[in-house]
């Protein structure tokens, strides 16, 4: 019934819960008054006979299994599908065992599929004693133990560095080839930044009350080459407008081509 | 290094006597929890060690003491008598309660190992549900077998040497009750009336069968 | 319960002989996570047990074995016997390759000694870590060589003898040239043919091909 197994779910107060959850979910295993499964109850029954196994009445056995599976269909509509299997196997079995086979007929007899039957029983009765006796055994963490105070292996690793006479000229070739095949770009080292520019005229401005020209406030560095005075001159006068805009400084310029000058705002 | 050099250093460092070899196991299996193969006892020794006499030298001396040398599969490993449990309930790991369902699985791939998942069902007479099996793998005590070279390749399951350990086994043919299980032909692979053992070609007739 | 009924319970039942209560300390303490006071010992054992007596009778068993047992502050516990804490390390030994920056660092080197940091770098392109340095003077592949007569008297690397029989080279002038690498086929990111590399002009004028 429904309730043995939650009355199972209640123990599994762990993770363990989940898989539990999923064995009576997946399985097909009915507990009906305490039996599971089909080879279950049939053990069950050839026990209350009290005979040997290998000798008991498959046909009886059959005949009371057929009357349980039709007293639990009676109460109940879902029975497990492993249940009505067995049960119409044990019907076509009891037919064989009352039934003289027909000639021509080359399936196995009833005795045949009685005996293995008898099989199945006493093996599965076989490893429930096993089970029991396994789990009756010392366990290692409840009856023996292991080492408490394990002391760790330090592991030394010593790592040793490789390379062949090959790979230091392949380094070396590409070291000295690199350039060779450099994918194309511009080369930037004559290339003075407006961040730069920027970054020189607000230290530089604050000292200018006088007007001066542009040119002034390029670096010493910048100024012979004419590609980098260009670059130079280009950013400090972006940096001057972004200044201008700012309001830290004025810019003048008397006519065209004349040169650009600039000093400290002053405040009005 | 070629082999010449190599046997040159070892016969320079002569192997130390059997007793030191002796307290070099005891120090090393006592020092972890885990049981160690000969091989990896003499992977840490020095060269030249008996590593196998040494060890039935120490199990000899741990006879009857508070501590035993056990072997455990290939593995061997110090563990407490077991007469002396009841001295170490602050040690007891609270073990979950197995399933009767788990319990079965495990002794039947126990005692009939390899087993495939529809030997196992085959045996209880019941579908053996994935969580059943999914608990014993990782409980560590089942592993993945050789695949059966029958139709579908189906996987076998095995007990593990955490199995062994756990059940103070030195190997699976030191199950409980197996010999005479054996002897008995309750373990032998006795397929149902009608049905022959699986093979290629039966599955190949039976298709055609089905198709006539 | 009672005094009185505890003295009636442990009267009736005799403390185990030394030898069992040696065992038993043995196992417990095997056991146990943490080293055992006496008393910690004593609680844990039957009644009537002599902890001390045990304790040494068991310290003595363990004397000039693999293991011992040593007090640890008030505690107990078994430890590994110094003398063969060198099985609780394991060497590894582990090959890598070189890193490109390495290599090309020694190969510069090789290449161009007496050089500087500072040529390497011009060299290379790229700078050069002081990681790559200290390495490579670590594997005594490179040293230290006679300070250059410039400005800040930087100092320079050369390579070393145990670089020489490293690479199984007679000195380092064996190496060969980047024409003789080229024709061996060494340089496997060779240019495209007809391009001269060392002229800067072809590159500017393919730049200019492009825009027109």
């Amino acid at each position: 019934m429904p309730d043995d197994h939650i009355t199972g779910l209640d123990a599994a107060t762990d993770s363990f819960a989940d898989v539990e959850a999923r064995v009576a979910a997946e399985s097909l295993v009915v507990d009906v008054d305490g039996f599971e499964g089909p080879l279950d109850l049939l053990l069950t029954l050839s026990r209350t006979q009290k005979v040997d196994l290998r000798k008991v009445s498959i046909l009886e056995l059959a005949i009371q299994y057929l009357a349980f599976v039709e007293e639990a269909k009676r109460l109940r509509i879902e029975l497990a599908a492993d249940y009505l299997v067995m049960a119409a196997w044990l019907a076509f079995l009891k037919s064989r065992l009352l039934l003289p086979p027909e000639p021509g007929d080359d399936g196995p007899s009833g005795e045949e599929l009685a005996a293995h039957l008898a099989f199945q029983l006493e093996r599965l009765e076989a490893m429930r004693r096993s089970a029991a006796r396994l789990m009756g055994r010392d366990q290692l963490g409840r009856d023996f133990f292991a080492r408490g105070q394990t002391e760790d292996v330090s592991r030394k690793r010593t790592v040793k560095y490789t390379a062949t006479v090959l790979d230091l000229m392949q380094a070396y070739a590409r070291v000295k080839t690199r350039d060779d095949f450099e994918p194309l770009h511009m080369k930037r080292g004559a290339f003075y930044t407006m961040e730069q520019a920027l970054e020189r005229m607000k230290g530089l401005i604050g000292h200018a009350m006088e007007w001066g020209t542009l040119e002034q406030y390029l670096p010493e560095a910048w100024r012979l080459d004419p590609k980098k005075r260009r670059s130079a001159t280009a950013a400090t006068f972006a940096a001057s407008l972004e200044l201008a805009k700012e309001g830290q400084l004025e810019i003048r310029q008397d006519e065209m081509f004349a040169p650009i000058m600039l000093r400290k705002k002053l405040a009005s | 290094m070629s082999d010449k050099t190599d046997n040159a250093i070892e016969s320079l460092f002569e192997a130390p006597p059997l007793a030191e070899q002796e307290r070099m196991i005891e120090a090393i299996l006592f020092a972890t929890a885990e049981p160690m193969s000969s091989k990896q006892l003499a992977d840490r020794m020095p060269h030249g060690c008996e590593v196998p006499e040494a060890l039935a030298h120490l199990r000899k001396r741990y006879e009857g003491r508070g501590v035993r040398l056990v072997k455990v599969g290939d593995g061997w490993a110090f563990r407490t008598a077991p007469d002396l449990g009841f001295l170490m309930q602050k040690e007891t790991v609270e073990t979950r309660k197995l399933s009767q369902a788990a319990i079965e699985t495990l002794a039947i791939i126990a005692y009939h190992q390899p087993a495939t998942r529809a030997e196992i069902e085959e045996i209880r007479g019941v579908s053996v549900s994935r969580g059943t099996l999914d608990m014993l793998l990782e409980l560590g005590w089942i592993k993945l077998g050789r695949r059966r070279m029958t139709p579908g390749r189906p996987v076998t399951f095995i007990v593990t040497q955490e199995f062994l350990d756990h059940f103070g086994l030195e190997s699976s043919r030191d199950l409980p009750g197996i010999k005479e299980l054996r002897d008995a032909g309750i373990l032998d692979n006795r397929p149902p009336p009608g049905v022959k053992p699986e093979e290629e070609d039966d599955k190949e007739r039976g298709q055609d069968d089905m198709f006539e």
